[in-house]
């Protein structure tokens, strides 16, 4: 992030393990990278394209993600889908903190990466960018992001988790 | 009531503006304008405010379902604590349209039921919608057309929204 | 980051600010319940307060603002034709109905006229959005009453509709595409392709859709009767739309103010006189299939020519001094786009007349007395998209 | 101390136990993954799919997932009553299923009185719901606990009324006895006598085990997730794990009660019964992503107003037929 954001509530105190074996750490890391359940916490346009990416044509439940839990208790990911407004600000750090150990948030639309369209000076509602309440994890440009997008964004999550990329990376097709 | 229609004037602004008739209104007379509106069948779209020179201006539109006319009620008021009778008692949708009226402008609307902020976290000083003095537009600029006419002078319209005296408003309800 | 004006300690109340203010007039012995803004059946970040006595509701009041995107005050400060984009997300279901709002505002204003190809391309974009908008409803509202399945459906449709709409208007959801004048890109013989076998595909899907879902026992035992909004009360609070079209009032500004060229398609206008959720369900469903008959006309009688006004303005221009209204008919019921201008390059005030907001402000007398699971209901047969309501 | 001096009944209970453990710990995660793979069929997509061949291995890493979940409880829950309640709620599964007759001579306990057995350890998935709920400190819980507990007292009458329908018809509360009353082919069932019966006891059996159309103590949209919204990693996946449990514990009562149990041609007995539950199983996941959820108000009314008198007049009628033939 080339933009230095000052105010990050989340000062994160990381312990040493208390056991530390690479081979369970390795299995636990790769069932977590297969098993993202997404929080339902759709903000603005984007919640529609996140509501698209488990629909049928996409269908996120291939890769073991579409279990959509209403309860921040039950979730793994937190996909910040729309702009993040200082109304909202407060709800979506309780919602933050009230997420189990290991979470990890995903970034989607530029709303929620810097304030999107909406960043103009003078603006007086919106929290330029959700990485100044919440430590950030793949942030997935777009305005909305395709589903392709969220998809591919959820991907990186997996290989920042299992340290390995699972899935074929898209030929870039030319003139398309 | 004939005391009110007189203390109504009428313009007929150009056909462009998409309202077919503009009614003047000192504040006080909010209520009972609205009040002869919903019994002769007129809806309230919406209300929306307006900072001019001369002061803040709150514009009341009303349509009704079987012809396409819209009536704008015009009403001015002062810069320095500006106050309007609410109309809720009346529109019970005007409840939120004068709340975020009231975010925007800073205008309060008096013997409303519910005076916090809309849409606004916390009511901001200047309102977010106000303009700086000297980017404010006269109200004789935007509105030149408004020689104003006492009475109906012909137009049917302008008959059967001032001709009829009608009954008075209900006055507000008592409240818990 | 304390946004929220801070709850006074000595009050002893739970919660918030607006929590508390609503807890004051609360009874002995009711539970305070805040369903929102994180809740999946609010749509998005609505929050309702409801006072409760056990499953049955006493009173709830909606909590608006938590995505309020200043679309308003950027209306003051963006170019006329950057505002297209805000249009765009305003209600990003049925966006082409707010372009069109938009556009037609302007035009109003500026006395710009709009070819016939052009007004034609726009009637069949904003009806396929509409179908679309209509489509996400009936998936999630479903998905609210506790269907899990009929969303996917719905998104079947969804995705070749938009599959078909991203030629003239490069996007899949938040469409900005109308131009003062025109649209930005003409339609090609693949598109009235692609489109006549929508036309001629969706019947059939709507017929599976009503034998899948309409005709359900439980489905029926959810909606009927439920959340009757009588006429007199939907004028008091202005409500539009198919809101309104439920209570048996035919207004549809398509009809009663018509706009662009929709005065040269016949249609029906669907009414349903019950006024309950399942009205409301009825007048939607049907309202797919107005669309499609229009669609059908539109592109039978496609005229050749432009599909921009030459002479209409590019970039940063002025419109002459004044004002202009201008109302539409969006999927959720009337969008109207109040314009004024003092001649600069940006607008000097650009009010929204969003129909989420008149229709919700109906929620708290309907849901009054009524159990959680029928406020539910009641809250999804109304069609919310939050962002609208926020602006 | 000698091997030999344990009784057999002993060691026989032990094996069970365990062995009905790992079924339901190997069921449970097979039918995570049938269910969001029905889930998915429904829905015209594939449903899980990369995880492993056709996505085998995703329920494995959703459990292993789970495992590593981070436990919370929330602030001002009661910390022993909230862990409590998950394992009340799994604990007396294992314990159901040891009077089910799995095939000729293959059950964990010989009692004649199975179907009480079963019946009364049932009852603790309701007080597990509630306890669940009271201790979260969470008013959607609450509300959930509540339903639960509303839910559970209406559907158990005509439960308990059509299994006694069939109690009465075979003269016994055993399990085996009433296996072994009815025969192979399915007209030789006690579905093919007691077709009312089955029905409400099916109706009943979705709506304890909280399936859809009847999930209203976690009715997702209305409540968020009731009464699991706090439990957070395990303790939610314990609570999934006796969801399926209990599922797959009222899929074996029905097979011994209605569709004759281990009884069937050809084939041995056990792959009978395991056939027969699995299709109950299966239509119950059917079930839950097809219809809407019906209102607690018309919950109660269904079983108030229809089951409980249906199943009434059903047992006075099998009671009339039971005397006039001398019963079984």
């Amino acid at each position: 992030m080339a933009q230095a954001h000052p105010v990050v509530p989340f000062a994160h105190e990381t312990l040493p393990p208390r056991l530390d074996f690479e081979l369970p750490a390795r299995v636990f890391d790769l069932c977590r990278a297969m098993s993202l359940w997404p929080m339902t916490f759709g903000l603005a346009c984007c919640a529609i394209e996140m509501m698209a990416v488990t629909m049928p044509r996409f269908d996120l439940a291939r890769f073991g993600a579409e279990v959509f839990r209403p309860s921040p208790r039950q979730s793994d990911l937190m996909i910040v889908a729309g702009t993040v407004t200082k109304k909202i600000a407060p709800a979506l750090i309780t919602l933050y903190e009230q997420m189990p150990a290991p979470k990890f948030v995903l970034a989607m639309g530029n709303c929620a990466i810097s304030g999107g369209p909406f960043k103009h000076p003078g603006q007086y509602a919106v929290v330029e960018g959700v990485d100044r309440l919440v430590p950030v994890d793949v942030y997935v440009p777009g305005c909305p992001p395709r589903p392709e997008a969220l998809m591919e964004g959820i991907f990186r999550l997996q290989k920042k988790i299992a340290g390995k990329r699972f899935w074929p990376v898209p030929a870039l097709v030319e003139g398309t | 009531m004939s005391v009110l229609t007189s203390r109504l004037r009428l313009a007929l602004p150009p056909n462009t503006s998409g309202q077919d008739i503009a009614l003047a209104a000192s504040s006080q007379d909010v209520p009972s304008v609205a009040g002869r509106l919903l019994r002769k069948g007129w809806f309230l779209e919406d209300i929306c405010g307006l900072d001019m020179a001369e002061g803040l201006a709150l514009l009341y539109h009303f349509a009704r379902w079987d012809r396409p006319t819209r009536v704008v009620l015009r009403v001015l008021l002062p810069h320095g604590g500006p106050e309007c009778p609410t109309i809720e008692h009346i529109y019970p949708g005007a409840s939120w349209l004068e709340r975020e009226t009231s975010d925007f402008f800073g205008i309060a609307f008096t013997g409303a039921s519910n005076t916090t902020p809309l849409l606004l976290a916390e009511k901001l000083d200047p309102p977010p919608l106000s303009r700086k003095p000297g980017h404010r537009m006269s109200t004789h600029r935007l509105w030149p057309l408004a020689q104003w006419v006492g009475g109906a002078n012909g137009n049917p319209l302008a008959e059967d929204l001032v001709g009829d005296p009608g009954v008075e408003a209900p006055a507000p309800k008592d409240r818990p | 980051m304390n946004f929220i004006p801070a709850a006074n300690p000595c009050s002893g109340l739970e919660g918030d600010f607006y929590a508390q203010r609503f807890a004051l007039e609360a009874h002995e012995d009711s539970l305070i319940l805040n369903m929102g803004p994180q809740h999946p059946s609010t749509h998005g970040v609505l929050r309702v307060i409801l006072e409760m006595d056990g499953e049955y509701i006493l009173r709830c009041e909606p909590v608006l603002g938590y995505i309020h995107r200043m679309h308003e005050a950027m209306g003051q400060n963006r170019a006329y034709v950057q505002y297209f984009a805000n249009m765009g997300r305003v209600d990003y279901l049925h966006a082409l109905a707010w372009n069109w709002a938009w556009a037609g505002a302007v035009e109003r204003l500026a006395g710009i006229e709009v070819p016939a190809r052009a007004q034609f391309i726009r009637v069949i974009c904003t009806e396929l959005n509409r179908i679309n908008s209509h489509l996400l409803w009936w998936g999630a509202y479903l998905l609210d009453l506790g269907a899990v399945t009929p969303i996917m459906y719905a998104f079947e449709d969804r995705e070749r509709i938009m599959d078909i709409l991203q030629e003239p208007t490069g996007s899949r959801l938040t469409y900005s595409s109308f131009r003062f004048g025109g649209v930005v890109a003409d339609i090609s013989s693949d598109f009235v392709r692609r489109a006549r076998a929508l036309i001629a595909r969706m019947p059939e899907r709507l017929a599976m859709y009503h034998e899948l879902v309409t005709g359900n026992a439980i489905l029926r035992g959810r909606l009927e009767d439920v959340g009757v909004v009588d006429q007199a009360m939907a004028r008091r609070y202005g409500a539009t739309g198919p809101v309104l079209r439920g209570s048996g009032v035919a207004y549809d500004v398509r009809r009663a103010e018509p706009y662009g060229v929709y005065d040269q398609f016949d249609f029906a206008i669907p009414v349903q006189d019950a006024g309950d959720s399942m009205a409301r369900y009825q007048v939607r469903m049907d309202e797919i299939e107005t669309s499609l008959a229009i669609i059908g006309q539109a592109l039978d009688g496609l005229p050749e020519g432009h599909f921009m006004n030459p002479d209409a303005p590019r970039g940063k221009w002025t419109p002459p001094v004044g004002e202009s209204y201008f109302a539409v008919e969006g999927a959720r019921g009337k969008i109207g786009i109040y314009l004024a201008s003092d001649g600069s390059d940006t607008p000097y005030r650009v009010k929204l007349r969003s129909p989420s907001l008149s229709n919700l402000s109906l929620f708290p007398e309907l849901a009054k007395g009524t159990l959680l699971s029928d406020a539910v209901a009641i809250l999804g047969s109304l069609d919310l998209v939050i962002p609208e309501i926020d602006r | 101390m000698t091997l030999e001096s344990i009784p057999d009944e002993l060691i026989r209970l032990a094996v069970a136990l365990v062995a009905l453990m790992a079924f339901i710990a190997a069921n449970g995660i097979m039918l995570l993954y049938v269910e969001r793979k029905v889930a998915g069929h429904v829905q015209r997509r594939p449903g899980p799919f990369e995880v492993g061949p056709h996505g085998l291995f995703q329920a494995l890493a959703d459990a292993g997932k789970l495992v590593g979940k981070q436990l919370s409880t929330p602030a001002g829950a009661d910390p022993l009553l909230f862990w409590i309640a998950p394992l009340m709620a799994f604990m007396p599964v294992p314990l159901m299923f040891i009077a089910v007759p799995f095939g000729q001579n293959l059950w964990g306990l010989e009692t004649n009185l199975g179907i009480v057995l079963i019946l009364s350890f049932a009852g603790f998935n309701v007080l597990a719901l509630c306890l669940a709920g009271w201790a979260s400190n969470n008013k959607w819980s609450l509300l959930g606990a509540a339903r639960a507990v509303a839910q559970a007292v209406a559907y158990e009458i005509p439960l308990l009324l059509s299994v006694l329908a069939v109690a009465l018809m075979t003269g016994s509360l055993d399990l085996r006895v009433i296996v072994a009353h009815q025969g192979g082919w399915p007209w030789q069932w006690n579905v093919a006598v007691q077709p009312l019966a089955f029905f409400i006891y099916f109706v009943c059996s979705v709506a304890e085990t909280n399936r859809a159309p009847f999930d209203l103590p976690e009715a997702e949209s209305e409540l968020t997730a009731g009464v699991h919204t706090e439990y957070s990693g395990m303790g939610n996946g314990i609570i999934f794990l006796a969801e399926y449990a209990n599922m797959l514990v009222v899929s074996c009562v029905a097979t011994v009660l209605f569709l004759g149990g281990f009884n069937g041609p050809i084939l041995p007995g056990p792959w009978w019964f395991l056939a027969k539950m699995y299709l109950l199983v299966t239509l119950i996941i059917f079930m839950r992503w097809t219809y809407p959820r019906v209102r607690f108000d018309q919950l109660l009314n269904l079983s108030w107003r229809w089951l409980t008198p249906l199943a009434l007049a059903n047992l006075l009628l099998t009671a009339f037929f039971a005397k006039l033939w001398g019963g079984a």
